[in-house]
């Protein structure tokens, strides 16, 4: 299982905050994963979209692209953030 | 080492305070105070601060670990609210304590330029236009990119 | 621009409060506080600071407008105390109110270091080896010389 | 005349914290003035001397070797600052 959070923009957009899936066939990375999100289409396709500016992290860690992501990850994608 | 995430608001004096409680070779305390601006040309009633529970103690616990593992600090604090906030109210606060100014100085800016690229908080204003989330600055990036790599001394002046 | 010099302890939670009181375009508030240090290695049991009234606030006061011509400023005050001062008490106060927090950060240093070397005060520190007065550091003529010449980013940034 | 203030070190071993004196003939400048005072001997000599770290201040402006010096003026000699 991968526990999936999203916040901000990309929550309101996805009309989602948190899922749990299972970790789907081929995904080994943050880039797999977003590809796979993508898929669903609508909202997923525009969101996730490629150059779009999109953060993640893995584990409550900030990720990128290349990060691995395992079964039983705790995985967030967010907007770049803006506290402070 | 503080680091509190809270909706309340904070007396700046008593952090202040807390600081510097107990340890008398401590010769400087920067620190900071951020607040939600309210311009004229774009008037913000309120914001709402959304972060993510969890992590955000953990980066904020990690940035002022690693400003103590880079200058000899004496004593460092951060405290970021969430919520619901109003203009001119204080969002966040970071006090930093050391032997002398330059360490104090540095490390205090350092821990605020890293939370603004690194640590989870969105803001989302509400204005006369409707709400609209607030972008990423890329001065935001600029500034935290400049303490990267180098000496400490060419980190903290170059 | 508020500059006070004074016998008198302070709360640098108020003077933060009067800094940003009524101007809601204020986004951020550096400041800074300096101490009197007691080392074991070098026990102060008491300071005396003293100063050269007139020329004390006149020199703080072009240094602050020294500040406010450098940097968009929003507010800047400098409280620096005089008289007998025991080890763990405050002597100095700096807070700069700005937009942004990059101005306020290097404006607030700016002021610190630019006192140390420019405003007329000298401190005679009480021993268990007797009397002494603290000699200047030659850091704090370097610190100073930073801020020279050049546009505002290589002052700020070199 | 010349109003002469003496701060911290200077004060203590001079033994005077401030007085008034006629502009004395061939003074100018600070280095004139420090050289006339000088000439008083003992600790004027000492505490003086060129190469000791001293600063002066006109009309409470800090000032160089070669700041000029006015019937009128407010000079001080003081070691280098240490506040803050």
């Amino acid at each position: 299982m991968l526990k999936l959070l999203y916040f901000a923009r990309l929550r309101e957009n996805l009309g989602v905050a948190a899922e749990q899936i299972a970790l789907p066939a081929g995904v080994v990375d943050v880039e797999t994963l977003a590809r796979h999100l993508r898929a669903r289409g609508d909202a997923w396709a525009r969101e996730l979209a490629p150059g779009r500016p999109i953060r993640a992290a893995v584990n409550q860690s900030m990720a990128r692209e290349e990060t691995r992501i395992r079964d039983g990850d705790e995985v967030a994608f967010f907007p770049p953030v803006t506290g402070g | 080492m503080a680091i509190r995430v809270q909706t309340e608001d904070f007396d700046a004096g008593s952090e202040l305070r807390r600081l510097r409680a107990g340890d008398r070779t401590i010769g400087a305390v920067a620190s900071f105070v951020g607040l939600v601006r309210d311009l004229a040309s774009a008037p913000v009633a309120e914001m709402v601060l959304e972060h993510y529970p969890g992590m955000t103690e953990k980066s904020l616990a990690a940035i002022v670990s690693e400003a103590q593992a880079r200058w000899p600090l004496l004593g460092a604090a951060v405290i970021h609210r969430v919520g619901r906030l109003r203009a001119g109210e204080q969002i966040v606060w970071v006090g930093v304590a050391s032997a002398h100014r330059k360490e104090a100085f540095a490390a205090c800016e350092f821990i605020v330029d890293a939370l603004k690229t690194r640590a989870p908080f969105w803001k989302k204003e509400y204005t006369p236009d409707g709400p609209r989330w607030v972008e990423a600055r890329p001065a935001d990036e600029q500034a935290a990119r400049k303490w990267e790599g180098g000496d400490d001394e060419s980190a903290q002046r170059s």
